[in-house]
């Protein structure tokens, strides 16, 4: 079966090492701060300038001035720390961050990214962080479904839609499968098990390759 | 005697031209000074460039004054959001200019004028459309697009605390875009929460100092 | 579980390779970790680039390293101060390369590394023999220089309080260059006066957060 | 007579209003910390990362983590903070220091300074925060004595010594006039009573013009 959303974000957030430096784009890969590893410190990094996020508040615990990329209310861990937007967007542009994982409309066999903009006439386009996320972060990892609610592929030959940084994605997580953006293109590391991989290659434009050791791709219900 | 206190939200926004460059304060709620946007709204200037994360929510603060007529321009990362309704309607119609800056670029302009440099070579957005009509350069193989400084003639600013030398505190992630929107106008004013002696700020703690301030005004929370 | 702080001085700059440029901080004594350097001198390392606003004064610290030969270059702003006689000797000895640099482009390039930029025009130097060989653009009726951006193998550092995830005070103006070189190296070593537990920093008052810092050592004023 | 340093040092000080931010250059410009008007709020910047410097401390205040561009020890005055030095350096490369005080070896007639390096063979040159705090601040005067000791004037048509800064001087106080920088070259605003304008212009390599409102130069005895 298909992973859930959160089934995809804990799948992500079970490659987080323990002191790593993360930003959670907006969308699904907001889900994985919900799916974090226990017993493992992970520093969650909002682009308005909070180092530590912690989990959401409780009703009596909402403070305002608080919140995260998506303006919804958090809390601070202990150890966490308070950064205006030019020094957190440093860190972002900087390679400080080990990682940001972020939400995607298509990603192309040679890493480019597109998830910024789909040129919906009906709508000006909003850019926010991402092209300095996907641009800055040490790694950039991918959180999407792997295909439209049409049956269109998202990962792709090409991105069709406008770019928001090229050759940037090592690894996309989604519903069906963990895949790695390598020089040689598209490598299935792991896969869900109802599924074969013709199908899967049916489901994806540009060409898969299997890896030598495929794993099944599965997650605990949540 | 150095003192930025004054009485009212009018004199805070008192001068303000027709067609300034307004470099707005916030990020959602959060380090938004509410306050010194109505009273520009009352204030009366017009043809306003507002330099914001977002493009406003609502019918007040920055919404207001786009809904009044006041903005020719936005500069801003994410125009969109839930209840950027002005926004959208003024967009549709043709009656608003929007300029759309990754959010790190636009702090990052910011910035670079209040250093007192003439641009930096950025690797954000290469390749992208955002990059359009923009000088490219390669630096040690890696491609890099020119970004200009982004100075504000006024920049609207809430913070926690000050005292009269104009030295800030904020509030958690209030921080936002405040203490470089204060480097980067020439008129800096900011409503804070809570007016304190001089002397109450530990040094040490100060986030903004005095010296990027103009006006000050008290707007209990 | 994070945890930085390092249970010794050696195990501090373990790894040091040859070759290294070496994030030096302070100003004066002010914020100087002295026993990271000479840490350092124990630890063997040579070959150095060692970035300062000064050039060493006595013999130990800096000037020890560079007493040894373990020194091939200095880059700085002042070289020359009382007490810099070993930098004296090496320099007219030819046996050290000297890069002069304004000090506050010194601390912008490597503000620069430390944000991924690629490069950034700067007023300061134009028209001087500084200039030399950089290029020259006028932007805007002003002319600048190119400055190009400084980054560091290994920043030493010194702090007043710090915790296990590395969140970083400093005394006073004995802060100086310490969070910019935090910023801009690959391995950023701190010797703090005090290890405090996780969470006695109040947030707010947090100069340098840990993601900047690598490794810790406790070493008592 | 001739201004004493100190005196030149009180000179200058007359001219900053209250509330002023200003950089006092290394030298000469130091004693100006000394003679401050009283009942004016004049905040010294220095260079390390001190807004508002205070006076020397006696012997028991002393904190080595608390030093001016000098390397001497200060004090903070209630109201001054502490930042780091690319922040410091914004504040003064990015015009938000109303004034520059600063010593010079040379100034040209269009406001070149030279006060970085003689060129002395016997030692290699310091630039340290000079050249940012010529090319910066809203304004630069110099405090500067009128000649070199064994004569050679020091307001020259053209600088002789490696510049600083290009046509950044806009005012000169030295041990025998004020001088201001102007587009038509160095006006003459105040002259110690003792000497007469021809004598002045003797010791004055580039020409110099009388202020229609020529005022004596007088301070008091320090």
């Amino acid at each position: 079966m298909p992973l859930s959303r959160k089934q995809i974000a804990w799948r992500a957030a079970q490659d987080l090492g323990d002191g790593v430096y993360v930003n959670l784009g907006i969308g699904l890969p907001t889900l994985v701060a919900d799916v974090l590893p226990e017993n493992r410190e992970i520093v969650l990094q909002s682009e308005n300038g909070v180092l530590g996020v912690g989990p959401a508040p409780g009703d009596n615990e909402i403070d305002l001035d608080l919140v995260n990329a998506g303006k919804q209310p958090v809390t601070l861990l202990k150890g966490g720390s308070y950064v205006h937007h030019t020094d957190s967007f440093l860190m972002i542009r900087g390679q400080h961050l080990d990682l940001a994982l972020l939400g995607a409309f298509e990603v192309a066999e040679n890493g480019d990214l597109a998830n910024w903009t789909t040129d919906d006439p009906k709508f000006p386009p909003g850019v926010g962080g991402a092209m300095d996320l996907a641009a800055g972060a040490k790694e950039v990892r991918v959180l999407v479904e792997h295909t439209t609610r049409d049956g269109t592929p998202r990962l792709r030959k090409k991105c069709g839609y406008p770019l928001t940084a090229m050759q940037v994605v090592k690894r996309i997580y989604t519903d069906l499968a963990v895949i790695d953006v390598t020089d040689d293109g598209f490598v299935v590391r792991e896969m869900v098990d109802d599924i074969d991989f013709d199908a899967l290659q049916a489901k994806t434009e540009a060409k898969l390759t299997k890896a030598p050791d495929l794993k099944p791709l599965k997650a605990p219900a949540l | 005697m150095i003192d930025k206190r004054v009485r009212s939200l009018a004199e805070a926004v008192d001068g303000i031209k027709d067609g300034a460059v307004i470099l707005a304060a916030g990020f959602g709620g959060a380090g938004s000074p509410e306050a010194l946007y109505n009273a520009l709204l009352e204030q009366g200037a017009t043809d306003l460039t507002i330099v914001n994360n977002n493009a406003g929510t609502g019918r007040t603060g920055l919404a207001g004054l786009m809904d009044a007529g006041r903005v020719r321009k936005i500069i801003c990362s994410y125009p969109r959001s839930s209840g950027s309704v002005v926004f959208e309607e003024l967009y549709r119609a043709n009656k608003l200019e929007l300029e759309l800056v990754p959010q790190g670029i636009l702090s990052e302009r910011m910035r670079c004028a209040a250093a007192g440099l003439g641009g930096f070579w950025s690797p954000t957005g290469v390749g992208t459309r955002l990059a359009d009509g923009k000088e490219e350069r390669e630096i040690d193989g890696r491609r890099y697009v020119l970004e200009k400084p982004l100075n504000g003639d006024v920049a609207l600013l809430k913070a926690d605390r000050g005292d009269r030398w104009g030295n800030l505190t904020y509030n958690k992630s209030a921080r936002n875009f405040n203490p470089t929107m204060a480097q980067a106008a020439a008129l800096s004013v900011v409503q804070v929460r809570q007016f304190v002696e001089l002397g109450d700020i530990d040094p040490e703690h100060i986030v903004t100092p005095g010296i990027f301030i103009d006006r000050m005004v008290e707007v209990p929370a």
